[in-house]
């Protein structure tokens, strides 16, 4: 857990609004657990807060990240050129745990909950994994990282609009992906829902929540437990989190 | 020489810095940044005597220069406070000022009593301003009488200098301060957030599920400072100065205001290591600004005469 | 299709977007930039009784995202103004929202009743509010009773609608407002600026010239949205929400808390071009979120039955 | 009096913290009376208000200014490259006027009021005027623009330490000066006042007030009058200035 300033070495646009970032930096190398993310500060006081990021690739000193244009923050990423610098906090929270026991993984994500599963996808992959995956989308021309992802396993795409693969949600491939030892998915709340009810509990979910500090000191990000312990009844999605065993917290 | 070390009631600081209430948890987090031995004090989460939840998510929005909160005082409660977070705190040689809030004037009490007895809290703030928390607390921060009688019966069972953390959220905030420090405060702590609202317009709902929430930052400091310029002139007790610092240069502000220490908040989210580098920028301010010590900037806006010399250094 | 339109007490709207008073002297300046009658209406400057040279300069500081103003009133007096200001005005196709401020409740009336003999003036704004002028004013805005008090003998001398512009710096405003409603106050406009202050901390002096000032700008927009959000559930009568406003965005949220019409004060200052770009932003925004019409919008954050047929298009 | 966003084409640092800027746009050939300003927008929101900097001198469409970084303001004009732009709103005001009956002026400037005298000591040149210029810097290392001004006239430099000239303030050169039918200053308040006093009532002063709006609506920058008129007992220096008769407002 680091803060430097990392160098922006590429920019590259994917699809509509999405951006993949590459940015080098002695911190990096520390962040080696997918489901991690940086916090990174943008434009000096405007905004006032960071932005939470996952990790989406690392490759020794280098840290790639795929974000959506959405406010400020991103549009200010999306301006960064080559040689600029990024202030970037990291890595924090806990990631996606690879569990000895289980051989097949099934990933699910959708829209800018695609990028921390590259990562996982890697290292399963790596450490002889079988490896589906499930990338959700709302059409065709918002579609990225599904070719990237094939080098590692199977890859099932929707599209709400049924204009590339199932159409509908991450859900409705769920059968066709067949059987699995354990699920990984993120991306929006309903979505995890819907995956948490048709996938089962041996699976991991990341979370996304409004965040203020990034690292457990402000209580923002806070989720309650399903079934509060004696002296915790709710976890912090930035330092506990962002990724939980399914059925561990109330979504 | 230092220039930074200055005495308040029960608050022996090595510099004037401590991170504000609610924006440092008890600690734990930020001393995996640096030595918490650096600070000034830290004035620690607000305590209420039973477990609180809190408030649902999302439980913050960020404004221009400034972001909304509403926490909702969640808190693990008095009993697990002392047992382990405070604790926990022991191993820094810094003193805390604990935050206490709650429903009533017997749970101001309550958590009063209980929490002098910990080694390390060398002092009370007295929460009465947090605007998050339906039907309580804030009454007693809009009302100089409730505000009095509650300072009265903390100070009645503890014998630890006690702090009242003001709203600003008043018409009159002088008038609040003098009542309580008739009553028998020690010190001051302002300002609280200022009630706030942000509406996503995608989906016409205010962002935070709370609706309301408190605002801090930059965008408030001009009202932190305008209050505690009133404030200081109207009461001789001390005050810490909080509200959108964010450099060496607002901790002058906030001095030359009125202040005697300040509190950092919002800051530390936007820069984890925001109160070592104040620390650091503002002993190097001091020495091009020629000043010799930090309390002697204390309400220069006002107080024209020459530094106190019996101010603490 | 028109979606801007917007029909207030005595104001006949083009399109919910005025310049505020203050912040546009008596449009001499701005027609250099663009035709008058493409606003809704025009909130003029204060008029007083008497000639005020108002406060010393500074009369204004710059803060994160906000500015400090202590103009203190400066006007012609309402003589000039009835002769040379608001006749220049009548060649524009815009109603005019006349700002009346002064020391007592004579001065007001006197002031009111004079300026609503001028035909191009269609609604009165009593400026109840304004922090930056000594010993007058301000009280009116911080006690009900006297609010309205001061409502009743404004409209017992003038049959034009009067707003009453309503000032942050209270407790509670929505008491304030609910008694101005039961006066007899047309509409509402709120909100004035918040107290505030700035130090200059090379000379320890504040940068305003009169000390405190305003505090205005996005700085303050939360704020603003709290308290619309507050008092429009509050009272039926509508609001003329401002603070802070600087986008298209920023005048949906402020529908959406619970104002009928903006004005837009620091935000002239930026640009000059400020008013009719946002209004033409606005007509381009509605059209994105498929809004038929601006006024469906009102108090979307917390009404959200269906929208209020009756309201004007 | 248009808005325009102007190309910067050249940036130049001329002694510390001063800067000399070129811009380019079409709204500079409107920009024709020396000390008349420009009101500039920097950094979208931030900061809020326009800053305020004369026009120091016009190439048909190009315009130079020279500036002092002070705060947030001018340290981000002093960051601008070749190619960005800057939303100038000008000009605005009122200027020097050139007074026929008068043969010789003498202009006195200090710091960053020395760069409105530039243009007009330019044209009172090309009128035929005799020019003479003292021009008042705290030390010999900031000074600029003195070999520029020797082009026209006569130049007189006075630097606080006396590294450079006459030990002193700009008052104290003006004797050295002699004669001169009418004078023009602009520079801190204090020195505006001090050469009120010491040149007579011949002669233009330009103020510097804090402005807000610079157009003349927010009353931010008003001066009272010596002497009110019926109507009227204050001016504003962004509208009816910067540049007042000698005598006419209170210093
Ligand atoms: C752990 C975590 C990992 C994330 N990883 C990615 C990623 O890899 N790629 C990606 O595109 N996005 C990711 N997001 C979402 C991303 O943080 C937001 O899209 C981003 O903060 C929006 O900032 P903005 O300034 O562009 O938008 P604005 O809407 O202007 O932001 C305003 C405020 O709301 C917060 N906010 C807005 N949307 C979200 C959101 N969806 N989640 C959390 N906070 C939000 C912002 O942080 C900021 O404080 C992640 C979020 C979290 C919590
Ligand atoms: C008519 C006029 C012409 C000017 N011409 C020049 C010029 O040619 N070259 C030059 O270097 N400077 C000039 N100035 C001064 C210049 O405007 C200020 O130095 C500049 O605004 C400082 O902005 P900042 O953000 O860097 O400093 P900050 O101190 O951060 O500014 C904060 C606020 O104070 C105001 N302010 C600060 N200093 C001054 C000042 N001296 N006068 C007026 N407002 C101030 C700013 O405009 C801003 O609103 C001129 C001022 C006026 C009124
Ligand atoms: C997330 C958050 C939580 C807070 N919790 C508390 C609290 O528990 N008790 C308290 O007295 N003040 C609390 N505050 C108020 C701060 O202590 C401080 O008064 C305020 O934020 C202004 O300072 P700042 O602008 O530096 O943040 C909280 C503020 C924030 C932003
Ligand atoms: C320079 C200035 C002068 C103002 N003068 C007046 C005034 O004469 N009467 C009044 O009711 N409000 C006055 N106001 C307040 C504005 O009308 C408005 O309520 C406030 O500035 C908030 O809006 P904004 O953030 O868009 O500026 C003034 C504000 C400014 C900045
Ligand atoms: S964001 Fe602050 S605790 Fe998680
Ligand atoms: S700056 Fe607004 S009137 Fe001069």
């Amino acid at each position: 857990m680091k803060k430097e300033n990392l160098t922006v070495i590429s920019q590259e646009n994917l699809a509509p609004r999405i951006y993949r970032m590459k940015l080098k930096g002695e911190s990096v190398r520390s962040m080696l657990t997918p489901g991690q993310f940086v916090h990174l500060k943008l434009g000096g006081r405007h905004p006032l807060l960071r932005r939470p990021i996952s990790i989406c690739d690392v490759e020794e000193d280098q840290l790639s990240i795929i974000y959506r244009v959405e406010g400020q923050g991103t549009s200010m990423l999306a301006e960064k050129k080559d040689g600029d610098t990024v202030d970037a906090l990291g890595p924090l929270g806990e990631g996606f745990p690879i569990t000895p026991s289980d051989d097949t993984a099934l990933l699910i994500g959708g829209g800018v909950g695609i990028p921390p599963l590259y990562y996982l996808a890697k290292q399963l992959y790596d450490k002889g994994k079988r490896v589906k995956i499930i990338l959700g989308f709302r059409r065709q021309e918002e579609m990225f990282l599904t070719e990237a992802f094939s080098r590692f396993g199977e890859v099932f795409v929707t599209t709400e609009n049924g204009s590339c693969g199932t159409r509908g949600f991450v859900t409705d491939a769920i059968a066709k992906a067949g059987e699995f030892d354990v699920f990984y998915t993120c991306g929006p709340k309903p979505m995890l829902r819907a995956v948490e009810k048709a996938a089962g509990t041996n699976g991991y979910i990341s979370l996304e929540e409004r965040m203020g500090c990034g690292v457990g000191a402000c209580l923002a990000c806070v989720c309650d437990l399903k079934e509060a312990e004696t002296d915790k009844s709710y976890v912090k999605a930035c330092k506990d989190g962002p990724v939980f065993q399914a059925g561990e917290v109330v979504l | 020489m230092n220039r930074l070390n200055v005495e308040l009631p029960g608050l022996k600081m090595k510099n004037p810095v401590m991170p504000a209430s609610g924006c440092f948890g008890f600690g734990q987090e930020y001393a995996e940044f640096y030595d918490l031995s650096v600070l000034g004090a830290v004035a620690v989460k607000a305590a209420t005597p039973e477990t609180r939840r809190g408030n649902d998510t999302p439980r913050v929005a960020e404004t221009e220069s400034g972001m909304l909160n509403a926490i909702g005082l969640q808190n693990p409660g008095i009993d697990h406070i002392l047992a382990h977070e405070l604790p926990w705190l022991e191993k820094y040689d810094v003193p805390l000022l604990a935050n206490i809030a709650g429903k009533t004037k017997e749970d101001y009490v309550l958590v009063a009593e209980r929490i002098s007895d910990a080694t390390n809290v060398h002092a009370l703030e007295l929460n009465i301003s947090c605007p998050n928390v339906k039907e309580e607390g804030l009454q007693f921060g809009s009302d100089p009488q409730m505000a009095a009688e509650l300072t009265r019966a903390v100070k009645a069972v503890s014998s630890l200098p006690v702090y009242v953390k003001l709203s600003p959220n008043v018409t009159d905030i002088a008038g609040v301060a003098a009542a309580v420090e008739e009553a028998g405060a020690d010190g001051l702590s302002m300002i609280n957030t200022l009630m706030g609202m942000k509406i996503d317009i995608r989906t016409g709902n205010p962002i935070l599920a709370n609706k309301t929430g408190g605002l801090s930052g930059p965008a408030v400091k001009p009202v932190a400072i305008r209050m505690i310029y009133e404030v200081s002139q109207r009461v001789s007790i001390p005050i810490i100065g909080m509200g959108g610092i964010y450099s060496a240069e607002d901790i002058i502000e906030f001095f030359m205001a009125g202040a005697s220490a300040v509190a950092v908040g919002t800051a530390n989210f936007s820069d984890p290591f925001a109160c070592p580098d104040l620390i650091k920028d503002l002993d190097r301010l001091l020495e091009e600004m020629e000043v010799s010590h930090i309390s002697e900037l204390t309400g220069r806006s006002w107080n024209k005469w020459e530094p106190n010399l019996s101010s603490s250094r």
